[in-house]
């Protein structure tokens, strides 16, 4: 029983923390542009203008809700749910943190050990469109529909090279469980070492899936207005721009376990199982989740946008091609090894 | 554990007939979207976990993905289901009703082999699907991937726009 | 010298000229069509003097190969058989085909079908041919048959002409319905004899043959059914005058010299049947002595000159009917061939004067073509001298002998014929001197352009008068002192007792001849070598009516069998045919109809039909799957 | 995890194939019913989940990975078969401008 309040209070921790640093992403995002631009930024509500989020999320909150009279009102309203809740729905295979033992019993810091945690990430990545679909068609404007239909495309296309990068690694670690992922990475063997083709093709299409620059085509101000979230407003636009910033968030998770060792550093099987060795690995996979967030905003501010065709060119003539011979190589290479 | 069976069940039951009685596609879609996410429960519940995601990323992110995108494209926002008369409707429902009381009835009063459940229930783990996948359909498999090209190929021809234009006698 | 190879010489030229000149004759030049057509005939011609000079003693059985076999009772061959009786047949045929053959390259040179014509006569010959020469019934039937096909061709030649249609189809009708009795009689003879081959039923009857046996003699009276139909014999006569609608060499050539002559043919073939059944013999002669009687009457008051010359071979065939029934066969065959001769004399001759008037038949319209015509002038006396008996030109003799013969048996018949001749000696000179004596009775633009025929007309015309002449003197009677030739060749065959009349008769029978010749020949130029054309019209009195209308015969006909007939058709036609099978028919074609309908809508092209009609038969195979 | 044996104790394999046989029925009467293509196609889908299911079901019950090896069979001949379908039916809308079944009353002969 004691497991299951467990869970509980792990799966809220965890739900609580990734709105949390989603929503400090966005003041970190602003401070970093300005930065970038030689800027102030945010700098009056609270010190640095640390309180900016909340006076953000006040502000969504009490805007005028408006529904357009020709949409779908019903699926208007489900198209920014559905985005929300699958990107928060994807933290629940990742393992944030070493097994803790408390009173004889074993906690583990991962909501679910699913011996299919790949496949789980991949097939809640793929069901993020239906949020931009919905809801993009469902606002019953043109602009909405091309950008949702981009987007689509898009994350459909990226989807492909994402899936068969992730191939390569499964060919390496034999296991779909993220937590077996993590644990073959003790020491220096981190996955990027041994798929740096693989990590490559995966972050860029991070990129892609997450709708960030340079692949924020779905949303390009210049060409479709506002893209698929044009007639949303108030909270439902909050959620749209929550849930990207969620998903950057999940997405630098997902880099740091599947190629960056996750909570594993130099020297931690020396250690013994505890809450230090928890908490110090907890420190260092988040301290990797930062060093992506930092990364995702970085190239936003630093590359321009692709042109839609170059996009595509890139997806499928680049990414997929190099995926399949990156699977190629490195069954050669097991194949050789053993 | 019982009841949540049971409880998947009829939600399953609704959604398909949601499915066929929403008047707009999208609806239907997204109904049906629904529907693949229960039976993908039901997977779970029967071990079957790789099934169960596989089910979701093939149907739900793939194939629905690409019905949404047609019905989207076609926009297809007018009713098109003109009501006819109640001959064919009534026909359809009752031969479908037949059709299902013969095999309800069938599957009713059938007995099924005691079970003999001798091999664990890791048979829909991973590890176990791929051996035998591997070993024992090996070449159904590669006929697969033969299929998928020439669909693939299809796809692509069908949905050329202009026509290739005929080879130019090059000889002078 | 070989009979087979002589036979095939004889026998197949004509079918290759045939063949040739059906299927190519309208892509080859016209001399080509004649040289074709006209071998043919010479070419067996050629075989049959070969035939003459070389097939010496008795006859030759050639059978080709077994054509079919009777289950039980009869092999068939397809077999061939010179005798004597057969080579005289032959060089009449071949004689005169081929003179008319040569005549008709002139004759019909103008027509558009020359060279179906031609073809058709062709096919006639080899016909015949077989007829003359087949060694068993079912060969002669096959010849029969073949000639009766040629004829209603080419009486039917000028289709475009409804009249000539129907006059083809009467006269192929009419053969029908001898043919039939000639069937039958083959059947009873299979049934009978067990062997259809001429030499088998003679041995066969010369074994167990019985006088007056009732089979037999039903036997022979279907045979002389089919012979009525062919010879023209008095109930089916009527078809062989309407027959002159087809072109001249084919009335001088098959309703004169040969295919009629079919029957008479037949009888002599067949002679020793007949002897076993008296019965018969009587009837044909009865018969004979009618048809000569009534169609040398009809003859007196038409004015058709082919009519008039159609109706005299009707009465000469009764001659010959007469002459077998009295059982003096060789006399009839004798008749039979100079009769070819002065009969194709005379048609050739009327030919010729038809084409130099440019298509004038009535007899009415013509005189004074003598100054015109010289030729044809000469040639056409000299064949009615020979029809009329006027010695010493070839009729007189064979018609001398047939009266001679009857007057043996019977002296009743003996009158009627006598009558007959009488009658003929009157028409006969009414169409020469109407023709060329005396005045024309046309315009005189029409006179102007008569004019002689061509060459290729003339000289057989030449040719048959000469036989017309002198074909006699192959018979001399007893009494000049000459001998009978013909008979002593041809008793080889034909085993008959010569008969014996006295020498008084002879002379009295010569006397008369030449008297009556002279006093009718003087009555009739009186009457008819005038330029009125008043004694031409038929008169109002009953005799002359009923003359003028043949006896009424066609109508009585009509009455009697045609109408009832059409009228049991039209009802057949109209209640069984329409009313009953009709009904039949349309029910299976109705239900095919309506189930095709519903088929048809099966394929409705509606995906959504499609499925349904798959959910339903699923459920049918489940259900029978179940409740197996 | 270790709960999933006890749902096979408890409940029986036939109330599994009655689930997919009603889903199967489903998906049929909504075949022979709507006229939208689309739909149809759809509901041709929901007869493959229900065989799907029902073959995983069996599977799981009887101890055999075969089942579920056909399921994967399955799902790639569907994904197929959607592709080239879906195609088809955009090239018809294109022609026809409808997706009414009943309009597409081309196969005859």
């Amino acid at each position: 029983m004691s497991d299951l309040i467990f869970k509980l209070i792990f799966i809220s921790v965890i739900f609580g923390l990734s709105l949390f640093i989603a929503m400090y992403s966005t003041y970190a995002e602003r401070k970093l542009a300005a930065f970038l631009q030689d800027r102030l930024g945010p700098n009056r509500a609270g010190p640095f203008g640390i309180l900016q989020p909340l006076a953000d999320g006040i502000k969504l909150f009490f805007k005028e809700e408006f529904i357009p009279k020709a949409s779908d009102r019903w699926l208007f309203i489900m198209g920014p749910g559905f985005f929300m809740i699958t990107a928060l729905m994807t933290s629940a295979v990742i393992p944030f943190a070493p097994d803790l033992p408390w009173n004889g019993q074993i906690f583990s810091m991962q909501a679910a050990d699913l011996n299919v945690g790949i496949l789980y990430l991949f097939g809640v990545v793929s069901l993020g469109v239906y949020g931009i679909l919905i809801g993009g068609w469902a606002s019953n404007n043109k602009f909405s529909l091309l950008g949702a239909i981009r987007a689509a495309s898009q994350n459909i296309s990226y989807e492909l090279a994402m899936g068969l990068s992730i191939v390569s690694l499964i060919m390496v670690s034999s296991s779909l469980s993220l937590r077996d992922i993590v644990e073959q990475q003790n020491g220096w063997h981190w996955n990027v070492l041994y798929q740096p083709l693989g990590f490559l093709i995966f972050i860029i299409c991070a990129f892609a899936e997450t709708n960030r620059a340079p692949f924020d085509l779905p949303e390009c101000e210049t060409e479709l207005v506002g893209g698929y979230h044009t007639e949303f407003s108030s909270m439902k636009l909050g959620f749209y721009l929550f849930a990207e910033y969620i998903n950057m968030f999940v997405s630098s998770a997902v880099l740091a376990t599947l190629y960056f060792g996750g909570y594993q550093f130099p020297f931690i099987s020396s250690m013994d199982p505890g809450l230090t060795k928890t908490l110090l690995g907890a420190a260092v996979m988040f301290g990797k989740i930062f060093f992506f967030i930092f990364l995702f905003i970085w190239i936003r501010w630093t590359l321009p946008r692709f042109r839609y065709d170059q996009l595509m060119n890139l997806g499928w003539k680049v990414l997929i091609p190099l995926a399949v011979l990156n699977i190629i190589l490195t069954g050669a290479f097991i194949l050789f090894k053993s | 554990m019982q009841n949540l069976f049971y409880i998947l069940s009829g939600l399953t039951i609704f959604a398909a007939i949601m499915v066929i009685i929403s008047k707009h596609p999208i609806r239907s879609i997204l109904f049906l979207v629904f529907t693949f996410f229960l039976i993908s429960a039901h997977y779970v519940l029967l071990n079957a976990q790789f099934l169960a995601l596989v089910n979701v990323v093939v149907y739900a992110g793939a194939i629905m993905v690409l019905f949404l995108f047609v019905v989207m494209f076609l926009n297809l926002n007018q009713d098109i289901e003109r009501f006819k008369s109640w001959i064919p409707l009534s026909a359809a429902a009752i031969s479908g009703a037949c059709l299902f009381l013969v095999f309800f009835s069938a599957f009713r009063t059938s007995v099924l082999a005691s079970h003999e459940n001798t091999g664990g229930y890791q048979q829909g783990l991973v590890e176990n699907l791929g051996e035998v996948l591997y070993r024992d359909y090996l070449f159904p498999m590669e006929i697969c991937s033969i299929l998928f090209l020439v669909a693939m190929i299809g796809v692509v021809l069908l949905g050329r726009k202009e026509r290739v234009e005929p080879i130019k006698n090059l000889v002078p | 010298m070989d009979a087979t190879l002589i036979l095939h010489l004889i026998l197949w030229p004509p079918l290759i000229g045939f063949l040739i000149n059906g299927l190519f004759g309208n892509s080859i030049p016209k001399w080509a069509v004649s040289i074709i057509a006209c071998l043919g005939p010479l070419t067996s011609f050629t075989g049959t003097v070969l035939a003459y000079k070389f097939l010496s003693g008795p006859a030759h059985d050639i059978p080709l190969y077994t054509w079919f076999i009777v289950e039980g009772s009869a092999k068939i061959n397809f077999g061939f058989y010179i005798d004597h009786l057969a080579i005289i047949m032959l060089f009449v045929v071949t004689g005169v085909g081929s003179l008319i053959h040569a005549y008709s390259t002139g004759y019909m040179h103008d027509d558009k079908g020359y060279s179906r014509f031609m073809a058709y006569m062709n096919l006639f010959l080899f016909s015949m041919l077989l007829l003359v020469l087949g060694s068993n019934l079912v060969v002669l039937f096959a010849g029969w048959e073949g000639v009766g096909l040629c004829s209603f061709l080419l009486i039917g030649f000028w289709f475009e002409n409804k009249e000539y249609n129907k006059a083809a189809a009467k006269a192929f009708i009419m053969n029908r319905i001898g043919d039939l009795g000639f069937l039958v009689a083959i059947f009873l003879i299979i049934n009978k004899f067990g062997g259809i081959e001429f030499t088998s039923i003679h041995e066969t009857l010369m074994e167990e043959g019985q006088l007056n046996d009732p089979q037999i003699a039903l036997i022979c009276l279907m045979l002389f059914l089919g012979v009525c139909g062919k010879s023209a014999q008095i109930p089916l006569f009527t078809w062989l005058p309407d027959a002159m609608a087809g072109p001249t060499p084919v009335s001088a050539l098959i309703h004169a010299a040969t295919m009629v002559t079919a029957g008479i043919y037949l009888i002599a073939r067949m002679y020793f049947l007949f002897d076993y059944s008296p019965l018969s013999l009587n009837v044909i002669a009865i018969t004979g002595c009618i048809t000569a009687l009534i169609a040398a009457t009809i003859a007196l008051k038409q004015n058709d000159i082919k009519k008039i010359l159609a109706y005299s071979t009707v009465s000469q065939l009764g001659y010959m009917a007469v002459a077998l029934g009295v059982g003096s066969y060789i006399s009839a065959v004798f008749h039979l061939m100079t009769h070819a001769f002065f009969k194709a004399l005379l048609f050739l001759g009327a030919g010729s004067v038809i084409h130099g008037l440019h298509g004038e038949q009535d007899i009415s319209k013509m005189g004074g073509l003598k100054s015109k015509m010289k030729w044809t002038y000469a040639v056409m006396l000299i064949g009615t001298l020979a029809i009329v008996g006027c010695p010493p030109f070839a009729g007189f003799f064979s018609k001398d002998e047939i009266l001679a013969s009857v007057y043996s048996k019977n002296f009743w018949y003996f009158l009627v014929l006598a009558f007959a001749s009488v009658f003929t000696a009157w028409y006969m000179f009414r169409l020469l001197f109407a023709t060329f004596h005396g005045q024309f009775r046309g315009s005189e633009v029409k006179f102007e352009k008569v004019h002689e025929s061509s060459y290729s007309m003339v000289i057989p015309l030449i040719v048959l008068a000469l036989f017309s002449m002198f074909g006699g003197f192959a018979g001399l009677p007893e009494l000049t002192g000459g001998e009978h030739n013909l008979y002593k060749f041809l008793v080889q065959t034909i085993a008959q007792t010569r008969f014996k009349v006295s020498h008084l008769f002879e002379y009295s029978l010569w006397g008369i001849t030449i008297v009556a010749l002279i006093s009718i020949a003087y009555l009739t130029y009186r009457k008819y070598a005038t330029s009125s054309k008043v004694v031409f019209e038929s008169g109002n009195s009953l005799v002359s009516k009923i003359i003028l209308n043949k006896f009424y015969l066609d109508e009585l006909y009509l009455i009697l069998f045609v109408n009832p007939l059409k009228k049991t058709g039209s009802w057949i036609i109209n209640q069984f045919e329409y009313g009953v099978i009709d009904r039949l028919i349309r029910i299976p074609d109705t239900l095919i109809e309506s189930s095709s309908i519903a088929l048809k809508n099966l394929q409705s092209g509606k995906l959504s039909w499609y499925l349904l009609s798959t959910a339903v038969s699923i459920l049918l195979i489940v259900l029978v799957f179940i409740y197996r | 995890m270790n709960t999933i044996p006890e749902l096979i104790r408890t409940v029986p394999l036939q109330h599994y194939l009655v689930l997919s046989t009603c889903l199967f029925f489903i998906g049929m009467i909504g075949v022979l019913v709507r006229r939208n293509i689309i739909i149809v196609f759809m509901c041709i889908e929901i007869m493959l989940n229900a065989v799907n299911l029902l073959m995983v079901s069996v599977s799981a019950y009887r101890g055999e990975a075969s089942g579920q090896i056909m399921v994967l069979f399955i799902m790639a001949v569907a994904a197929a078969e959607v592709s080239v379908g879906l195609a088809i039916i955009v090239m018809m809308y294109k022609n026809l401008k409808t997706t009414n079944i009943d309009l597409f009353n081309q196969l005859k002969g």
